[in-house]
């Protein structure tokens, strides 16, 4: 299924790799601080709507 | 020249912190300020003075009327007394600084770098300021930190003459001047906060 | 407004006011290249144009962080911006004041720095032709940048980062006058466009400086 | 509907409460639609095209650089936009939006850069060289930093939003200025735009294809990072200025 | 002791605390060498180890004016003058505060700045060596150029002009062994005089900054 | 324990200001000082706590027993109030802070920034400092600069506690603390000018 790279796979693959790695750490990233925010943001208003 | 201030509603930092204030400064009137610490005096004078816009209501009669003195009194240590205050003259387009130096007992000070005063003196000076500025209306933020008995008896005799002048007069302080003028607690304006599912276009 | 440009020289000008320094900063990072990229002399010859074109830069933008910044502590631009002068020319003095105690003095002593760095000959005029042009851009870009980070507590750094990409273009078109100038090729072209960026910066920059200033003030 | 009304409809959009329960709605499409098309363009781009005659294998990395290369760009662009919005309207969501995006274009243009190093080494020889193309990205890259690092240094949000739009306005002016410097101080190595439509020399078709859906692909993951963390901003502005009231309550 | 050294890392990590800044302007110095001297790859690549140094120095050296002087501004140097700490171990403490939030990760990236300037493979290794070992040293002197300064308003540029002659022999063999390294020479005598600049440094300097403070409090 | 202050002269700035005084502050009292702005109290208080030294005399049972608070009180904008607070008291060795803040009202403040503080709660917060120190002997410079009248009272109340566990206070203050103590005014102490003809081995 691979296909021959030739000479070249090692800069290919590696392109590949740190794009793949920089995209996925970038939408983990977003993923994770828009959870913490979101749960944050819900436990306040909740304490806030409690206390008047 | 009359100080009309309606319905301000001010914040810091984002945060609303007086609301539903309106008072009148007429010529030859002062009005003083009042309030615990944190109520939001200093960030009032700002927003009277056009530093910072109101959240909401109306400052009218402000527009280059007002001399503002804050907490920092804009001297620069390098200078002399006298070429502290003959800056400022110029800038506001005055001329004489003999009468400020006077009334507040600077002039024997007037050649000393005003790095080498000590912070009365130093507060003196921000204050002789305001005479040079040739403006109608004073807004003064804890004017007498660090003056001693005499200096206050001073600045009280310099806010005197200007009242007599016409001038007017808003200062925001914890002790007693010893002058006569309206007094104004700003306590009971405090902002009340707005409910929390209040939650449209902006986010204060 | 002369006011101002008078206490801004004379603040300069007094002990501990900081004229001369940009300079001393410009002699020295000039003496240590050799130290740092050794001594051949062809070598630096070759890189004088362009060290000294970035001395000068690296002298100008270590200077700005005073040049607003002081006011802003002791509260003196509250009181400016409360008395009957724009903003917007206040903003102009202040480059105008930066650039007379520091671009200036710099473009005067350029000349000697390149005899420090074997530079060519006919480089001398070019490099101080190209200094006298391009660094008033420097100074009207740096106040925006201290204007911008007024507000925050010894923003030097951050001032830095702020300012150096905007300093790139009027860099590329200075050291290339100058480097051209050195190796006697036509200059005509780079010396225009350096002329026209500086042009525009000190028309409209201002006025994004003194926004950025009223902004900070409230 | 009038083009004003329909004008006014959007606006509606830059109310915080409305554009979270909008964004809420329409995200899962586009997450789903970034994820098919990115694989899809990926997966054909890897493993069903040719290599090139000149460049081997290494034609592949464009499928990541150019559509990299082109998103950095363009947030830059909405990021202008956006603060202009800022600025003219006082939308919050806008400036928030902005904000949202830089990190999204920082590494858009990291992606670009790192491969467009990778794909130098074999093809240039080099790991880098001051071509103008690759020395505007890396000021692009400057600018990006620095619009980051003011935001965060900043506590008032309004005032942040106000001294980053005026930034990124005046830096979009500066970048263009530094595009032509750059251009005038060394014409440089790089390859001309293959994009544009009435070149003879366009990309070969097979490369063609793959190439646009992975850009769409590209284009869509912008769109829902930008939305998702523009939600996140929004919520977290709420939270600071939360506090703060109750603050000034107690 | 250790509570100093967290208050100070907790500050620079802190919004506006200014760390990764002296990084940014490495990397803009680094960035706008070609501008200045051109893009010829192998003139840059000559040059790189130097300029590497200098930019590293130069990061170095703007950081220093917050290493003192804001604590000096607003007391907390008068209040840990009568604090049961000797004043030693405090300039002791705020020099590595210093070199960990700037000197380290100056040493992390400039391998990666090493690629921008066509650094020769060799170098790489050397590069990172003698910044390592190197930069403490810069921390440190630092220290004592900036308990020189620290009671002037704005010091920043005579900061600078004090230092920088202080960091010659820094640079010189700092710079030595990165060129050296670059071309494959051996670099060993010069390390050995640069790790003994630093460990020199870092014995006997702190005597002389707390005396100086002491001298600036009073 | 007990501070004594033998026959002290005093310079600023290389010019001599107070010389001839003498002075014993024992534990469990109070000495407030007062004087005109520019007399030097200032200069006195750091050369007591050891912040300079004097020019003529002695002061003994200083070391390592003041706590001293000038005008500027070390407090860090970016650190919250508890984090500036526990700062301090690790660097003096002591534990906990919760005293400290309740004395202050500064409880409900404990996780602001010190930076979003207004001007009297910051003070508030150098105040509190003091108790953190576990020293005896305080040396306080103008204490009560922007605090109002419930804070001054405050202030005041802490004082009294602190000299109840035996401690002991000097004060500089211009305004009236309502604290029980002996006063000194440091006027009649003013240094002299020393004849134009004698220069003699130094400058003064
Ligand atoms: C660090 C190095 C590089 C950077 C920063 C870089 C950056 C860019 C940029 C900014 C574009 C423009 C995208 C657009 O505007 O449409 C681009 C396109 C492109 N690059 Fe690179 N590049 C780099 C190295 C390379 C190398 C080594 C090659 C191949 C030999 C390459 C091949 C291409 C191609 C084929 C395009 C598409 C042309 C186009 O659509 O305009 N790049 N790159
Ligand atoms: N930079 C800031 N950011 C956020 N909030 C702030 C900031 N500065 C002050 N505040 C808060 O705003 C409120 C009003 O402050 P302001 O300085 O106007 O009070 P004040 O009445 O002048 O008090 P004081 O008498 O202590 O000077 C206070 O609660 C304060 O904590
Ligand atoms: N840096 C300085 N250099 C030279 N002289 C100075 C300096 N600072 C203050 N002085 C002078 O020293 C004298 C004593 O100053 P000091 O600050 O001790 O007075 P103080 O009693 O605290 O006054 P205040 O009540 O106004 O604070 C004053 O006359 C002042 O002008
Ligand atoms: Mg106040
Ligand atoms: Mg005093």
């Amino acid at each position: 299924m691979m296909p021959d790279l030739g000479k070249y796979a090692d800069t290919v693959l590696s392109a590949y790799a740190a794009s793949l790695v920089l995209l996925a750490v970038l939408v983990l990233v977003s993923l994770w601080r828009g959870r913490r925010v979101r749960a944050e943001l819900e436990r306040l208003e909740q304490r806030l709507t409690r206390n008047g | 020249m009359t100080l009309t201030v309606t319905d301000l509603a001010i914040a810091r930092g984002g945060v609303p912190v007086l609301e539903g204030l309106s008072f009148t400064l007429a010529p030859g009137r002062a009005l003083i300020l009042r309030g615990p610490n944190g109520i939001g005096k200093t960030t009032l004078l700002r927003t009277v003075a056009g530093l910072q816009p109101p959240l909401a209501g109306r400052v009218e009669g402000a527009e280059e009327t007002i001399a503002y003195a804050g907490h920092a009194d804009g001297i620069k240590p390098p200078l002399t007394v006298t070429e502290n205050l003959k800056f400022w003259a110029q800038v506001f387009g005055t001329g004489d600084i003999a009468p400020a130096l006077k009334a507040f007992a600077l002039t024997d000070l007037a050649d000393r770098q005003a790095g080498n005063l000590s912070a009365g003196q130093k507060r003196r000076l921000g204050l002789a300021r305001m005479l040079v500025t040739g403006r109608p209306i004073w807004a003064l933020d804890e004017p007498t930190v660090s003056l001693d008995r005499d200096s206050v008896a001073m600045f009280a005799a310099a806010v005197r003459a200007h009242l007599g002048q016409g001038g007017a007069a808003l200062i925001a302080t914890h002790i007693d001047l010893g002058l006569e003028g309206e007094v104004l607690d700003v306590g009971p304006y405090k902002a009340r906060p707005r409910p929390v599912e209040d939650f449209d276009g902006g986010f204060l | 407004m002369t006011a101002l440009l008078l206490r801004d020289l004379r603040l300069a000008f007094r002990a501990g006011g900081g004229f001369g320094l940009g300079l001393a900063f410009f002699l020295i990072v000039t003496v240590l290249v050799p130290f740092a990229v050794g001594p051949q002399s062809a070598l630096l010859s070759t890189i004088a144009p362009g060290v000294l074109w970035l001395g000068a830069l690296l002298a100008c933008l270590l200077s700005l962080d005073r040049l607003l910044a002081l006011d802003w502590e002791d509260g003196s631009l509250d009181l400016l911006a409360t008395a009957p002068l724009p903003l917007e020319s206040v903003v102009t003095i202040k480059a105008l004041a930066h650039w007379i105690t520091t671009g200036l003095p710099l473009v005067l002593a350029a000349p000697f720095l390149g005899v420090l760095l074997n530079l060519a000959p006919p480089g001398f005029l070019w490099l101080v032709v190209s200094l006298l042009v391009g660094t008033p851009a420097l100074s009207v870009v740096g106040t925006f940048g201290a204007a911008l980070t007024v507000g925050l507590k010894r923003g030097g750094l951050l001032l830095s980062l702020l300012v150096l990409p905007l300093y790139v273009p009027t860099l590329i078109f200075g050291a290339e006058v100058a480097r051209r100038g050195a190796v006697g090729m036509e200059t005509a072209t780079p010396l225009l466009f350096l002329g026209g960026i500086t042009a525009a910066c000190i028309a409209l920059l201002p006025f994004a400086s003194a926004a950025v200033l009223r902004v900070n003030l409230r | 509907m009038s083009i004003a009304a329909k004008a006014n409809a959007l606006w509606a959009y830059a109310n915080p409460k409305k554009f979270l329960a909008t964004t809420e709605r329409v995200l899962p499409f586009f997450w789903a639609s970034a994820a098919i098309s990115l694989v899809v363009g990926l997966v054909w781009g890897f493993f069903f095209t040719p290599d090139d005659y000149k460049q081997g294998s290494t034609v592949k990395i464009i499928y990541l650089h150019v559509p990299a290369a082109l998103m950095a760009i363009n947030a830059w662009l909405m990021m202008l936009v956006t603060s202009l919005v800022w600025l003219v309207r006082r939308h919050h969501v806008s400036a928030l939006a902005a904000r949202a995006a830089a990190p999204v274009g920082i590494v858009m243009t990291l992606i670009a850069l790192a491969t467009g190093a990778i794909w130098g080494q074999p093809m240039w020889g080099t790991w880098w060289a001051w071509d103008p193309r690759l020395t505007s990205f890396l000021i692009l890259f400057l600018f990006y930093l620095g619009y980051v690092a003011l935001w965060e240094a900043i506590e008032n949000p309004d005032t942040a939003a106000d001294l980053t739009s005026v930034l990124c306005l005046v830096g979009s002016v500066f970048a263009l200025l530094s595009r032509y410097a750059v251009n005038f101080w060394n014409q440089g190595l790089h390859q001309g735009a293959s994009l544009s439509l009435d070149k003879e020399e366009n990309v070969a078709d097979v490369f063609f294809f793959p190439l646009l859906v992975c850009i769409a692909g590209f284009v869509l993951l912008f769109i829902a990072l930008v939305f998702y963390r523009t939600g996140t901003e929004i919520r977290a502005r709420r939270i600071k200025a939360l506090l703060a009231r109750e603050r000034v309550g107690s």
